[in-house]
């Protein structure tokens, strides 16, 4: 029976001994006997660590997208993470460490996470970022959240650009808060708002691209915002965000986005990072943790976890965010990414991601039955509209070992609003710096192929 | 000039210095960034982004050598203290060792790099994967089915207490309270408001455990549920767990379980077959995936065959020879913006299968075995607040000390860095004053937890003696005590804001 | 009872107390191993070995868990200086900065689980990487051909003055000395008696290079060669080269180049070039591969095209469109038990490969122009030997300061400790009173280098303010000045030579 | 151009103008016209280390032997090496540290290697190892150099059992130092002793197992060192050692071997792991370095190495052994290995070894144009002699994805006393435990097809 307990059988019995117990049963004799279970868990029996990793290994290999050349994108994204970036971010001090309750011994994970927030805000452009969320999802519930409470209102006005999941995410915890949510549709791709939005509405949200890879004119939303006295949030992709206008500078008071291309591979989904920057009046509403410089009893530079009180453990049912455990490694991670690339070097990434995507795309409307979705520019992920059914499409894009892209309709339910009716035949394709010349060739051919039949 | 990013003084090892930020490190025109020779003809800009929307300034990140990003990294590292350096006995965290199988597991090409949006036949692994791991989880709770979106506890809670709600509301049924013991762990209360209920809380018997009259008080129709941890946060054994299950289902409410203690009853007792109804659990605690310096962690919830319509989806499920995409007919949708915290469920699901069923009651007996000794050890030092057998950990007070001494608990954890151990948990159960919270984990030896014991009388002993001194704790630290109050009185969260207050 | 294994107090950043040995930590029916599942039918020992072979008592190392190997050496990592941490001017070492590519280069399957004895057939990726490094290596010193198989630089000394002896013999030239200068590395002296020539020292000029006088001298017809290392162990070229190599080979000797200090020069001048015959590489040094801590390394040997029929064998070579194994006809034979230290060699091409030529020459630009920006900026403070350009390291003296003061060099290095630096290498080259060899290195930035200049200034000055504290250093190090004398006279070097001797 | 250097164009300039320089140039204009290059090296331009990894990962597919199920041994072995021996031995303070010159900081090192050096001293029965040379191989050179210095005598007796490298490099180095190296050939796959060798022998070496898998009697060898007054040299297998006499009880005053076996993965042949162990009174005459323990200023326990007046750089041409760089991280790997094996585990891995071995060679055994070389005992590496050439009989097994053992001819040049006349058909094969029952039915399904054929 493999375990990692460092207890022999004879300390088990000279600790029992100590408690005046000869056996483990003693320790749980006072579990009422209805509770107690007697004949052990149904599971299978143990086995060595390295037969489950060959097992693991196995099912790994069962992943056939693992290894296929990867298009898709929709919120998730395939880009570089060197060996530097895995080196450090694996070391095993940020790995196995706790939440940083004891910053004497906890400056490392501290001062990183100063950092990440440093970056977060320069890219969004705001002045406080916090210590990470679960994901982006995470991030659009916890700035509902927010908006409600700095508003006293419980209106939500939602693009429904905003990535399908979240929104999914959204209504779901909706349920709890009782926020209203009302999805304004996109129309060519972008979003068209209500003109007269009324009376409680506590945020206008829109991404910026939106979830088919568009950029929407932000000053809609903020003159929406404006008129309804709203809070604006602007979900962002932060590798984008080197190229286009900040969100600070559209007026946004809450940045949110998904961190994963900043060092975080796709890992089926998760763990990713959800990035949440706000508005300096804002801090003390803020979602999770932050991290903030302070000095010692020496008087040295000194970084810890600050404005508690905020927190549930604190505050309790007054708290305006449950998160407790969140994101710090992806955060360290992230700092770590943004290290390596620097200043340069993350806008030749996003340089990159937005030639080949502009590229591709060109390269896509010359396929008989591939036509743009929208007419609206893009960044580095795009809208087709297929001749036949995306999900049939990418299926035999797969046989040539191209993943070319996500079925918006896989991602959406029936009837959503970001979707003219049918979208069955449309396909959200991401280009990222990964890609080079034959792999474009490749997805041109695989999609040549696939409309065609 | 910017900081000398080859300077290891910031390291423990040498010096004592600070440590620069990656700012102070910044040169700009330094880059460690490689990227791929690309035969792809790069764009102007313009012909790509229309001018409305294209950046108005050139975003500066922080620009270092990749010699400077290893250095400064690896000397945070170096400042942070971990399981792999040491017990970090955190009462109600459940920090124990973390099998490094499980990174290598994480690190499997076939599973950290498939796209969360690839389709269910090109990804039959990752189903089969999740699948398992819900039906390990199911049978270790005694649960019929399991979401594993939440990504973490509070997120669980959260995910479980909306279940709870759709149940009801699913039978017409609008309760509006949810009971919570006043031992309860924060993220508890902050969820029931997050959920729409009301908490109402219920007061700890002398034993520490839920009073039942109480808690038959504050029964009634509108009670939607219970939140419970069993054990309860101070480490004790609510046994009187059947009859609150009978008065809470009693009124048609439901029971939750807050599965952050697991680790004390692997293989020794099931929350379903004590009649809970729905059940978190935090994987990065029981099931020994590492914290990260406070996340990613992992809070699938199972549930009862009642409550399995209500679950969020999609969920992973078995169809045919293989294996798909379900969502469950009533479900709350969605907790999560895939599918979970995909590497972490496959760390977790690593480790059960590993230990199995006799390898997890193992974990459970010996991290009560080494709680109680601990416990019973240190009964003339700091005693435990309730004095009878805790599970896997135990709540110990230092009020007496401080009445004798001025020495705080605070204090004693400060100490407790100096003798080469992560502090305790301290001040939580609130309903315990100066508490101490303290578990050894099983994967503590003997030796380790009589070494934690006589840190602890050390220190107890010297605050007798020379109190002061532990109120400077600790010294030997990169840094010493942390002004907390500083850093929320003068919030400086950024770099730029550190440079706009002249702190550099 | 043996040592708590969840102690952290030996880590630096907590405590401040020794790490236990793993023997201490050891207990008896301890484990951490996990053996795969089995079918395999055990044998019991008396079927297979007969009796007068068996073991006579059970072999006795040690018994930790997991947890405790884990935390024991996590514990030691953090009672280590690397490059990692910080800069590491050892003179001598060129301890620059290891890309981390490295690693992954050496951990890719394909490399790292290949039997060496594979048939060619089936290692055609190894025999290619091979060749292309011989290649690769080739270019870059100007010679014609090479052997990867020496472990290190001293292996590869020795390799080449057999080689030279090889050559010697091959026409009927039994020769009997090799000259050496006396500033040369002491791997230089005892490779020459090991290849059974004699060592004739060469003193050097007051430029602190070779005497052409003192050369000429020396030479005659049992001059079988001479070893040099240029730039050399003062980090000062041998600007008369030309006349060297002129004179030696005039009277039928050999030039030997110790390529320990090959970063200097890299797509500058080639040793080929400047009229060696034979040039081993540290790639330990030159192509950044990392020291391990004190090895591996590897230590290649080219050769002119006149040699190239002595090297070791087999060789890797190209054959018709692929990779075969080849021995020279007149090979010396094997001097590695398989290829070589493969694994360092793979490192050092992708080094190369990322470079390319531009990238080398940009190496030793910086490596060159570091050392000598340090030797300028400390002409007042320490000064440097010989005060003219120097190529990447330059050996300043502390003489002065140690008659002003009693501070010596060694107190100058083990303070240097505490302002958070590697010590420079002291007492090398013999040749130089009090020396102090700094290398800066190339990946060191221009703050790191002003950082490692101000805190020698700062030790300086404190020399002249209080010189005994400087003898005490260093004293923020997880021990202080170790006692190396006492290490020798009572010699214990086992945990059960510390048992016997009463220490545990 | 991809490098590591911190510095800009600007720092360049600005430290040039320090030197009151404006070019690169000028740092090199000392340097000989004739000697400076002009044209810059001749290799490929540079490439970007993900390129250079996609380049490397392309040559390492070219290597099928990697996924074979290997049973190739002869002197390398294919352990498991467990994820955590993997993390701990990576750790970058390990791998990028120098010597350990400064002992205060470097006291992680020091202490592995203390460690190592007790565990080998263990493994030998040996009260003195060294911490590390830089194979097998090395390890009988530095021996043989050893004796010859400590007996003031030059004649060595080797037994042809040595493994065929490991004297062959014997020979190349004995060019230098002069010594006779007399090999006793093997019959019947054990050493045939001189029976009067006469004066002058400084060592009698012999292996144990040697390198067919016999284990050979050494009261022969030690009787007959007695009885020339020569030291006994014993290359042991380090983990066959866990099930068979020690070296020392035999009587050998110098016990070596090949160290990969613990931790170190195949790595085509190296960096490996010398191992040297020596009676109390050879310390001063030991090769390379050894780690001592001491105390510091404040009296505590610290680690440094010692009898640093052996090596070479205070010695020079007097110095016993030039070597310098040694295997340290190999040394450490093994601490690490050999504490995750335990004592417990260390025997597990050899009775497995062994009992895979003895049931492959019966199997074997009873495929019809197969025999065993020689009557003699084994533990987990045994020789068999094929009814056609070993090469040719492992090229069809590798056919099957199987490396069927090492051709003995291939280790050894032709007229080698080691293997009987002819001998082209001896193949060495070795069962680790990464051996399972399906591994060995592949082998021998893939054996008794190749014998046929
Ligand atoms: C008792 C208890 N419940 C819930 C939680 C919340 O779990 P998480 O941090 O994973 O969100 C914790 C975390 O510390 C806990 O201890
Ligand atoms: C000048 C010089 N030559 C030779 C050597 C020996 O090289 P190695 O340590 O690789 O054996 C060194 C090593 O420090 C050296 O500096």
């Amino acid at each position: 029976m493999p375990t990692y307990l460092p207890h022999t059988p004879a300390e088990d019995e000279a600790m029992l001994a100590f408690l005046g117990m000869t056996s483990m049963d003693e320790l749980f004799a006072h579990l009422p006997a209805a509770v107690r279970l007697a004949g052990g868990l149904d599971l299978p029996p143990g086995r060595s660590e390295l037969d489950v990793l060959d097992d693991m290994s196995a099912l790994a290999g069962r992943n056939a997208a693992a290894t296929m050349t990867c298009f898709a994108g929709a919120g998730a994204y395939d880009h570089e993470i060197p060996p530097v970036v895995r080196a450090l971010a694996s070391r095993s001090e940020f790995v196995t460490a706790y939440t940083p309750y004891q910053p004497e011994v906890a400056q490392g994970v501290l001062q990183a996470l100063f950092e990440y927030q440093t970056l977060v805000s320069r890219l969004s452009g705001l002045p406080i970022a916090n210590a990470s969320l679960y994901d982006g999802a995470a991030a659009l519930v916890e700035s509902l959240n927010l908006a409600a409470g700095a508003q006293g209102r419980s209106r939500i006005v939602l693009s429904s650009g905003v990535h399908p999941h979240w929104r999914a995410a959204a209504r779901t915890f909706a349920a709890g808060t009782g926020h209203q949510i009302e999805e304004s549709p996109l129309v060519e791709g972008v979003t068209q708002w209500p003109t007269a939005p009324g009376e409680g509405v506590a945020a206008v949200v829109v991404a910026y691209p939106n979830y088919l890879g568009y950029l929407e004119d932000l000053d809609a939303a903020r003159a929406l915002a404006d008129a309804s006295g709203a809070l604006l949030i602007v979900a962002i992709d932060p590798v984008a965000a080197a190229l286009v206008r900040s969100a600070a500078s559209w007026g946004a008071d809450v940045v949110i986005g998904e961190g994963q291309p900043f060092g975080t591979p796709l890992s089926f989904g998760g763990p990713y990072l959800g990035l949440f920057a706000v508005r300096e009046d804002l801090v003390r509403r803020l979602p999770g943790r932050i991290v903030g410089e302070t000095l010692d009893a020496a008087g040295r530079r000194a970084f810890v976890t600050t404005l508690r009180a905020r927190e549930q453990d604190i505050r309790r049912e007054r708290a305006t965010s449950n998160v407790c455990t969140n994101q710090t490694l992806m955060a360290v991670t992230a700092a770590v990414q943004l290290g390596w690339l620097g200043s340069q070097g993350l806008r030749e990434v996003a340089e990159r991601c937005a030639s080949g995507a502009h590229e591709l795309f060109e390269r896509a409307l010359k396929i008989p039955g591939v036509a743009p979705y929208a007419p609206a520019p893009f960044v580095r992920e795009f809208a087709l509209r297929l001749d036949r059914p995306a999900r049939e499409v990418l299926a035999s894009m797969a046989e040539h070992g191209v993943l070319g892209g996500v079925a918006a309709r896989s991602l959406v339910g029936e009837g959503d609003a970001s979707l003219s009716p049918g979208g069955e035949d449309v396909v959200i394709v991401t280009v990222t710096e990964r890609h080079r010349a034959p792999d474009l060739d490749a997805y041109e051919a695989a999609l040549r192929a696939a409309v065609a039949r | 000039m910017s900081a000398a990013g080859g300077r290891a003084a910031s390291a423990p090892l040498v010096g004592g210095a600070g440590e620069p930020t990656m700012f102070e490190l910044s040169a700009p025109g330094r880059r460690a960034a490689q990227l791929r020779a690309t035969t792809v003809a790069a764009r102007a800009i313009e012909e790509m982004i229309p001018a409305a929307h294209r950046r108005l300034d050139d975003l500066e990140t922080a620009d270092l050598a990749e010699r400077d990003l290893v250095g400064h990294f690896t000397r945070l590292s170096a400042r942070q203290y971990s399981v792999d350096l040491g017990a970090y006995p955190l009462g109600s965290c459940t920090m124990k060792y973390n099998p490094k199988v499980a990174d290598e597991v994480a690190a499997l090409s076939g599973l950290a790099h498939v796209h969360p949006a690839a389709p269910a036949s090109l990804t039959q692994g990752w189903l089969e994967l999740l699948v398992t791991l819900e039906e390990r989880l199911c049978a270790i709770t005694g649960m019929a089915a399991a979401t594993l979106q939440p990504a973490a506890g509070a997120a669980g809670e959260l995910t479980g207490l909306l279940l709870i709600r759709a149940y009801h509301r699913a039978r017409g049924d609008e309760r509006r309270r949810v009971l919570i013991p006043d031992s309860a762990h924060g993220t508890n209360p902050a969820s029931v408001t997050l959920s729409g209920y009301e908490v109402t809380t219920v007061p700890s018997n002398e034993r520490g455990l839920v009073d039942l009259v109480a808690l038959e008080e504050r029964l009634g129709p509108d009670v939607a549920g219970i939140m419970l941890t069993n054990p309860n946060t101070l480490g004790l054994f609510e046994e009187e767990i059947e009859q609150i299950a009978a008065l809470v289902h009693g009124v048609g409410g439901l029971l939750y379980y807050d599965g952050a203690n697991l680790n004390a009853i692997l293989g020794r007792a099931r929350p379903g077959d004590m009649g809970f109804d729905v059940v978190h659990m935090n994987l990065h605690k029981t099931f020994a995936t590492p914290h990260g310096g406070g996340g990613p962690g992992a809070g699938p919830v199972a549930v009862g065959a009642s409550l399995a319509a209500f679950l969020p989806g999609p969920r992973a499920v078995r169809a045919g020879d293989g294996f798909a995409w379900a969502t469950p007919e009533r479900s709350i949708g969605r907790v999560h913006g895939w599918h979970g915290n995909a590497l972490v469920l496959a760390r977790a699901l690593a480790y059960i299968e590993i230990h199995g069923g006799e390898g997890l009651r193992a974990v459970a007996e010996h991290a009560v075995l080494n709680a109680n000794w601990l416990r019973r050890r240190l009964a003339d030092v700091l005693p435990a607040a309730y004095e009878r057998p805790c599970m896997h950990e135990c709540v110990l007070t230092a009020s007496a000390l401080k009445e004798a001494t001025g020495v705080r608990a605070l204090d004693v954890a400060k100490s407790l860095l100096d003798e080469g151990f992560h502090a305790p948990t301290v001040y939580f159960p609130l309903v315990v004053e100066e508490a101490l919270m303290v578990e050894p984990t099983e994967t503590e030896s003997a030796e380790t937890v009589e070494a934690l014991a006589q840190a602890l009388e050390r220190i107890v002993a010297r605050a007798h003696e020379d109190p002061a001194a532990l109120h400077e704790a600790p010294r030997t630290t990169p840094v010493g005590r942390v002004d907390e109050a500083r850093a929320a009185r003068h919030l400086v969260t950024t770099e730029d804001a550190a440079r706009r207050n002249g702190l550099r």
